[in-house]
């Protein structure tokens, strides 16, 4: 398989948080403008695997290729600079900071981020709310503050972590909208999601994830095709 | 007829606060010199020594002196500088009956408040310094004292002491500042001296204390102001001081290393194994081991009472004590030494501190016996 | 009014240095509904339940529980009285078992809770009870369990048990269902439907099955303020609702939802007929 | 269940020859000293706040129990009641003042509290200021026992310890204590379920304080002596260093660590090691926190448990 | 002399500004220990052993090297935050993961170790070191004589206090360290180096213990016990502060020191007791500190 166009490419990834193994070789790749999900039950290792690409984790082996650097023995901080954009689950808003200086916080990794003006005009929670303390937000505020976060900062590849938690459903259409804008962009998508019906029709290629293995890939045009497979993975 | 078959010396002291220059390892160094230049044994036994840290605190000095009575045989106990830990293992001692040999602490309670036939009190104590130093001063017309005083017992009681000197002697006390012992910025009390008017401060303190808070005075300017009285100045301290501001100050000591040839010959040999000059609690301390041993000797028994009894009768004399006795309540009267130290140009080299400035004879030094305290 | 209400807010309002949160609410949840809060993001519908609960203080109104005012009662108290809450955030004890977990709860009214003279076997006798409560939630088999090592979902079910076991008159649940898996979603909403009998449920969620599958009265609250009220047909069917709230596509599917519910909910007639 | 009764017994019947074999004055002191940090460990372990104040505790009791003893002729057993009760009402204050902080915050104002009573101590005249309250007498316990015999002295401070001690494990295995647990593990849904956590903690608080107050009271009958020791904030850390070195939030964790200074000390402060007192606990204190956060006692159990478990 | 109702004016004067020059030292004193503390959440029992390591450092580069006072104010700060580096480095970074209240203890332990070493090496009567020839003499106030050294602190410890407030409060590297402590392995996530900026801090934070040891050096005696002293009232002033409020530690540093000074003059006894009842007082009241934040 050529590598051009390879984002990011991991194979046999392990992860482990102290003593407790969590990923048990994981093999997966994306390139360059697709939006892929991770979909499994909940303690299936969805999380994990985000935060083992971060280097969040205790402690992970295998391999992890992000646009063509070997990044499994390097250190969390240099990650980001790869062009990685990391939206964590718990969401992750600073206290000490304010939204504004929480909107500004991650240095640009690179040039082309989304200005604040543009964030703000998509959120205008935020920009009503831009002088308050960043963990005063709603849930659901401080979810958007997460996103926008990452996305002026220019990163080019995303990882998303449940990212339409507790939002309205008005805003969970917004933000499928922004997601299909960014993918025309160019950018590339790891999303994490338990809202199916959310992900369904955004994503390129589905993964699932049980038991901390991946034990399926679903094309977009087989969704219809595994329903039924799908189902008995998700108990939906 | 020597108690299980040895004679024990416990040695008590700080030996890692602010007195260990003071007493500390220099005080166990003069002892174990006393028992060596005695011959290493009495009576045919051998003469053991121990010792230990009392860290400055009471509770600890108390304790160890309780263990070595109570279960390790010790017949007496040497060194004991601070007052309140001294306070605390006389308590020990006397119940047992066993001998203290107080060599470093400056109250005279030991042979007044708190006499006990079994409390020997050697070197100096806060009377000798008020009168050695206040007297002088006030007889030259200096009336008006203040006192920047260590706020606790050792404090207060030097504080008293010198200002019964003052008004027996026709002077005042305009006022006094109490500052808590370990006080590093004495500027406040310093302050407070400046705006009193005296003529002189009196600093009723004792080593860091004192280095400090003549440094505050100097620094504010009061030295060029008003005299400053160190009522307490060891060598180590006076060795520590700034010597442009310390010098010319004015103190008494119980011994000075470089008084006469019998001073410097021992001092030498204390120096080349201790390092430092001696302090006069390490030359107190081995004068008062010798005594001890010697009455043990002539008792022909390391029997408390017995041994007690011999140490008054005989006539302490060495390099130390001078013109000395050993009284009923148990204090060592002997010869002060008024000094002054010495300014820079003066010092011939790091040890060279003070000069004798006289004599003072133990009867003028230290206050009659109490008549409470006169053990026969 | 003459309904009988179990909670009843009067001119709520919160103010945070000069932005209002929640702005003269009047909520009246009716005994034995399951009564639920929806809203769009940062519409104030935590701020009510902090409010509620006094995790926050109301800058003015009242808040009247069983017709009293329980406004100035501080958070414990109100626990006591029967008002508890459920965490948005899994709320147990991880090191203590399942069954220490509920034991806890039953215990407070005991009495004994002071009393560090008194082996702790006398707290045996509430075990039977316990299990009972375990068993109500489907957690009886994990009884001696640690509860660090249950599933995500069977926490939450502990946590309700523990709920149950204050016997509490109201019920106060912040986003039940968030972060769950679809399976856990079905099993808690089950379990939800389960303990609301003889007991009155307010829940804030966003998730709209479940909304429209167990609130039988809901709230629409919008900047702070009550935007309309109804059961879910009445309340879905508003476009100020469906602007703000729900959005076009949710809007769409809630409308085929609707009808589907419309024709099961006639289907069960005919057959009760 | 049956083991540990029977390592108790062990240890008993060790407590109870061990007079014969060295001084008992040393073993007594040892006692109180693990007392106190029995009592130190039921905040520490079982409600999981540290408090860097408690030799306010020790040492009002001390002070207490010397100046009844002195001054107003009460049998020792009601001197050493009415000092514990003391330290217990002070506890209570503090208490008051400090559970509704958490974690570091809670350490730094019982230190601030504990500091306080400390330049009152100072100053008060009755304790006598630096040179400490000197010379208390044992006195006759219950009037007839004459306590200034080392052996007996030696037992009571037992009978002491063990009632102590046996009111701690009674309260952690209490319904209380099962209340202080859940708090530990979870405050806001402890909270949520009714319970007012602070007046929890605050009753823990005061039974710690109180027992606090127990030991400091026997060690001043022990040693005939109150001193500002107890009361200065080195001792509130010591306390901390024998909880840790023993195993906190173990039940028998802080006897042991109190076991292991006591003598440390007592064997270094003899010696020539003097010097080193310092330097010597510095280093515990570092490598306990490095290498064996659950001290002697946690990490025995959790070999045991690996083990045989 | 000038009184007012009995009151000596110009003893109550010398007696503010000597105070406002001690609050000028527990500023720059609980200033490093609240950076230590807002920013790492560590409480770092060593910070008055490193400001006693500050001043004998400075006693040691004039004795042993010949490097004076003005050169030492420079170097000094750098070899105490150095040491502080190495002690964040291997010894507490180990258990940045552990119970905050682990790290109190580590640092007590370290703080034992260098105090006692200090002592072995030194002993405990103290050594003096002289005030700078610049800095020697002083001006006559009508109330008072101010020595120009203490003229000097006041300045030297604002100017320090206001840029440190400034560099966390105000800038954008400010921002990354608040945020590094909230949350580091996020940060660490957003391409920031974590680890390294909470070394610096740390390193910075001792680094002013040690500048406030220099500074001490000429007016103090230098001795091993001189910061063990200070720690417990500085540890009062950052609890009456606010815990990890940075302007509320310099503010509260300066105010205390009035505060003292005045105590000093109307009733000396309750000197070293006033700030712990003002602690007292202030918790009362304001449970989280003057400036500080409701937890
Ligand atoms: N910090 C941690 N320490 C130990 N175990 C952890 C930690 N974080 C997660 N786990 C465990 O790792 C497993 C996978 O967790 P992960 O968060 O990746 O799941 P997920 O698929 O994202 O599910 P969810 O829907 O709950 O977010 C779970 O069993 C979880 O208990
Ligand atoms: N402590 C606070 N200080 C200042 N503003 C606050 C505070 N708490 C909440 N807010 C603001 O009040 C508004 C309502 O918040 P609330 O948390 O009640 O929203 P919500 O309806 O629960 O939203 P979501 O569905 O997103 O959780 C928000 O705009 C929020 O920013
Ligand atoms: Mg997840
Ligand atoms: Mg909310």
């Amino acid at each position: 398989m050529s590598t051009y166009g390879e984002k990011l490419r991991i194979d046999d990834l392990h992860a482990f948080y102290g003593e407790s193994h969590i990923l048990h070789g994981i093999d997966m790749n994306i390139m360059q403008g697709e939006l892929v999900t991770l979909l499994g039950r909940n303690g299936a290792g969805r999380s994990t695997t985000l935060r083992a690409i971060m280097n969040m984790v205790g402690r992970r082996t295998g391999s992890i290729n992000i646009n063509g650097n070997e990044t499994i023995n390097m250190p969390a901080h240099k990650i980001a600079h790869l062009g990685l954009g990391y939206c964590p689950e718990e969401r992750g808003i600073f206290s000490s900071l304010n939204v504004e200086e929480n909107l500004l916080l991650p240095p640009a990794v690179r040039s082309d981020g989304m200005s604040v003006e543009e964030l703000y005009e998509m959120f205008p929670n935020l920009y009503e709310r831009r002088y308050s303390q960043g963990t005063r937000l709603s849930g659901g505020e401080q979810q958007m503050l997460a996103l926008a976060r990452i996305l002026r900062s220019g990163a080019n590849i995303l990882l998303l972590d449940e990212i339409t938690e507790g939002l309205a459903p008005v805003i969970v259409q917004k933000l499928g909208e922004v997601l299909i804008k960014l993918k025309e962009r160019g950018l590339t998508i790891l999303l994490v999601e338990q809202n199916f019906r959310f992900a369904a029709p955004i994503a390129d290629r589905h993964y699932v994830m049980e038991h901390g293995h991946i034990v399926e890939e679903i094309q977009a045009n087989e969704l219809e095709a595994k329903t039924e497979l799908l189902n008995t993975y998700l108990g939906v | 007829n020597v108690s299980d078959g040895k004679v024990k010396i416990g040695v008590l002291a700080d030996m890692g606060g602010v007195y260990a220059d003071i007493c500390g390892k220099g005080c166990v160094t003069a002892i174990e010199m006393a028992v060596e230049d005695f011959g290493g044994t009495v009576l045919g036994a051998p003469i053991e020594i121990v010792s230990a840290d009392d860290q400055l605190k009471p509770d600890v000095g108390s304790a160890i002196v309780r263990k070595w009575v109570e279960n390790e045989q010790v017949d007496a106990v040497g060194g004991l500088v601070s007052s309140a830990v001294v306070g605390a293992a006389t308590k020990v001692t006397t119940e047992a009956k066993k001998i203290a040999l107080i060599s470093t602490a400056a109250s005279n309670a030991f042979t007044t408040k708190q006499c006990s036939p079994y409390n020997v009190h050697w070197t100096y104590n806060v009377v000798a310094l008020a009168n050695g130093t206040v007297k002088p001063m006030v007889d030259a017309g200096k009336k008006k004292w203040f006192f920047i005083t260590a706020d606790y017992a050792f404090g207060h009681a030097l504080e008293g002491v010198a200002t019964k000197v003052i008004q027996e002697n026709g002077g005042e006390v305009v006022g006094a500042a109490r500052a808590p012992l370990g006080t590093t910025d004495f500027s406040s009390y310093i302050l407070q001296a400046q705006s009193s008017g005296a003529d002189v401060v009196a600093l009723a303190n004792a080593g860091g204390d004192t280095v400090n808070s003549l440094k505050a005075a100097s620094e504010f300017g009061l030295t060029q102001m008003m005299d400053v009285a160190g009522l307490l100045v060891f060598t180590p301290n006076a060795q520590a001081m700034d010597a442009n501001t310390a010098g010319g100050m004015r103190t008494t000591t119980g011994f000075y290393w470089d008084y006469d040839d019998q001073t410097r010959a021992w001092s030498k040999r204390f120096m080349e194994r201790h390092g430092d000059i001696p302090a006069m609690g390490h030359a107190g301390a081995y004068s008062m081991t010798m005594h001890y041993l010697k009455a043990i000797e002539a008792a022909g028994t390391d029997e408390s009472d017995a041994v007690i009894k011999k140490m008054k009768e005989m006539k302490p004399d060495d390099f130390f004590s001078r013109n000395a006795t050993l009284r009923s309540d148990g204090r060592m009267v002997h010869d002060m030494y008024y000094v002054e130290i010495k300014k820079p140009e003066e010092r011939r080299d790091n040890n060279d501190i003070f000069k004798v400035v006289s004599v003072i004879p133990g009867d003028q030094a230290f206050a009659p016996v109490l008549p409470e305290c006169d053990f026969k | 009014m003459s309904a009988d209400y179990v909670l009843e807010t009067r001119n709520l309002v919160k103010e945070f240095k000069g932005f209002t949160a929640v702005d003269d609410v009047n909520l009246q949840v009716t005994r034995g509904n399951i009564h639920a809060l929806i809203g769009p993001n940062g519409a104030g519908k935590t701020t009510v339940f902090n409010l509620l609960t006094k995790f926050l203080i109301p800058t003015t109104g009242q808040i009247l529980f069983n017709g009293r005012d329980i406004t100035p009662m501080k958070p414990a108290a109100i626990a006591r009285a029967g008002v508890v809450r459920s965490f948005q955030i899994s709320a147990v004890f991880p090191h203590l078992t399942v069954l220490e977990n509920v034991r806890i709860a039953l215990q407070r009214k005991e009495g004994n809770s002071f009393h560090f003279w008194r082996p702790q076997n006398v707290l045996n006798k509430l075990n039977d009870r316990a299990v009972e409560l375990l068993d109500s939630v489907g957690l009886a088999e994990f009884a001696d369990a640690q509860t660090v090592d249950l599933s995500y979902g069977r926490k939450r079910a502990l946590e309700i048990a523990t709920t149950l076991a204050l016997e509490p008159e109201l019920m106060l649940l912040d986003e039940p269902t968030q972060g769950m898996g679809h399976e856990d979603v079905g099993l808690v909403a089950d379990l939800i439907k389960k303990v609301s009998e003889g007991r009155t449920i307010l829940m804030v969620e966003h998730n709209l099955h479940v909304v429209s599958k167990l609130a039988d009265r809901i709230t629409v609250l919008q900047r702070g303020a009550i935007l309309t009220e109804g059961d879910y047909a009445t309340v879905s069917a508003d476009p100020r609702v469906r602007e703000a709230y729900m959005g076009t596509a949710a809007s769409e599917e809630q409308d085929r939802a609707n009808e589907q519910a419309a024709r099961d909910a006639a289907a069960a007639e005919e057959t009760q007929a | 269940m049956m083991k540990v009764n029977k390592l108790y017994v062990a240890l008993l019947v060790l407590a109870v020859v061990a007079p014969f074999f060295l001084y008992p004055v040393f073993l007594a002191k040892l006692l109180c000293f693990a007392l106190f940090a029995c009592a130190f460990n039921l905040m520490l372990g079982y409600v999981g706040l540290l408090s860097f104040g408690h030799a306010a505790f020790l040492g009002t009791g001390g002070y207490i129990t010397g100046w009844l003893m002195m001054n107003s002729g009460m049998t020792p057993e009601l001197a050493i009641i009415l000092g514990t009760v003391a330290a217990g009402a002070l506890g209570a204050v503090f208490g008051k003042l400090s559970v509704k902080r958490e974690g570091i915050y809670f350490a730094m104002v019982t230190l601030a509290l504990a500091q306080l009573v400390f330049f009152i101590y100072l100053q008060a005249p009755f304790t006598g200021g630096e040179d400490g309250m000197q010379g208390v007498p044992r006195g006759n316990l219950f009037g007839f026992i004459d306590l200034s015999d080392n052996m007996n002295m030696y037992y009571f401070v037992l009978a002491v310890f063990l009632i102590g001690f046996w009111v701690i494990h009674r309260t952690i295995h209490s319904p209380f204590g099962q209340v202080l647990k859940a708090i530990r593990e979870n405050e806001a849904r402890a909270v949520s379920l009714g319970y007012n956590v602070n007046d929890y903690k605050w009753v823990a608080f005061t039974i710690s304080a109180a027992l606090a107050g127990l030991a400091g009271s026997t060690k001043t009958l022990v040693f005939q002596l109150a001193s500002l020791t107890d009361v200065h904030w080195h001792m509130s850390g010591e306390v901390v260093l024998m909880t840790l070195v023993g195993g906190v939030g173990t039940i028998l964790g802080p006897v042991v660590g109190a076991g292991v200074i006591v003598t440390m000390q007592n064997y270094l402060s003899g010696g020539e090691l003097g010097n080193y007192v310092h330097i010597i606990m510095g280093f515990i204190f570092v490598i306990c926190v490095l290498a064996f956060r659950s001290g002697i006692v946690g990490e025995l159990q959790k070999m045991w448990k690996r083990n045989f478990g | 002399m000038a009184t007012f109702l009995g009151i000596n004016l110009f003893g109550l004067f010398g007696q503010l500004l000597v105070g406002l020059i001690n609050g000028s030292f527990y500023a720059l004193l609980s200033l490093g220990l609240a950076i230590i503390f807002g920013l790492l959440k560590i409480i770092n029992f060593a910070q008055g052993a490193m400001y006693m390591l500050g001043a004998f450092a400075a006693w040691m580069a004039l004795n042993y090297f010949g490097i004076n006072y003005w050169a030492a104010l420079v170097i000094v700060p750098l070899v105490v935050g150095f040491v502080g580096i190495l002690m964040e480095r291997f010894l507490i970074r180990p258990i940045a993961n552990e119970d905050h209240l682990y790290s109190l203890l580590l640092t007590f332990g370290v703080a034992l170790i260098l105090q006692g070493l200090f002592t072995h090496l030194y002993g405990s009567s103290g050594m003096s070191y002289t005030i700078p020839d610049a800095l020697r003499g002083g001006t006559k106030l009508p109330f008072m004589y101010l020595p120009d050294y203490r003229l000097w602190i006041i300045c030297a410890s604002v100017v320090v206090c206001g840029l440190t407030w400034w560099m966390i409060e105000k800038t954008k590297l400010g921002a990354y360290l608040r945020a590094g402590t909230e949350n580091p392995q996020l940060m660490q996530a957003f391409g920031i180096n974590v680890p390294l900026i909470v070394t610096l801090t740390f390193g910075f934070g001792v680094g002013l213990a040690g500048l406030a040891g220099v500074m001490a050096a000429p007016i103090y005696s230098v001795s091993p016990d001189m910061g063990s002293n200070i720690l417990i009232v500085v540890f009062a002033i950052v609890v009456i502060g606010g815990m990890g409020s940075i302007g509320g530690a310099i503010l509260t540093g300066l105010g205390m020191g009035v505060i003292e000074g005045l105590t000093k003059y109307f009733y000396p006894e309750a000197s070293n007791t006033v700030i712990f009842l003002v602690m007292v007082i202030v918790l009362l009241v304001k449970p989280a500190g003057l400036f500080g934040k409701e937890a």
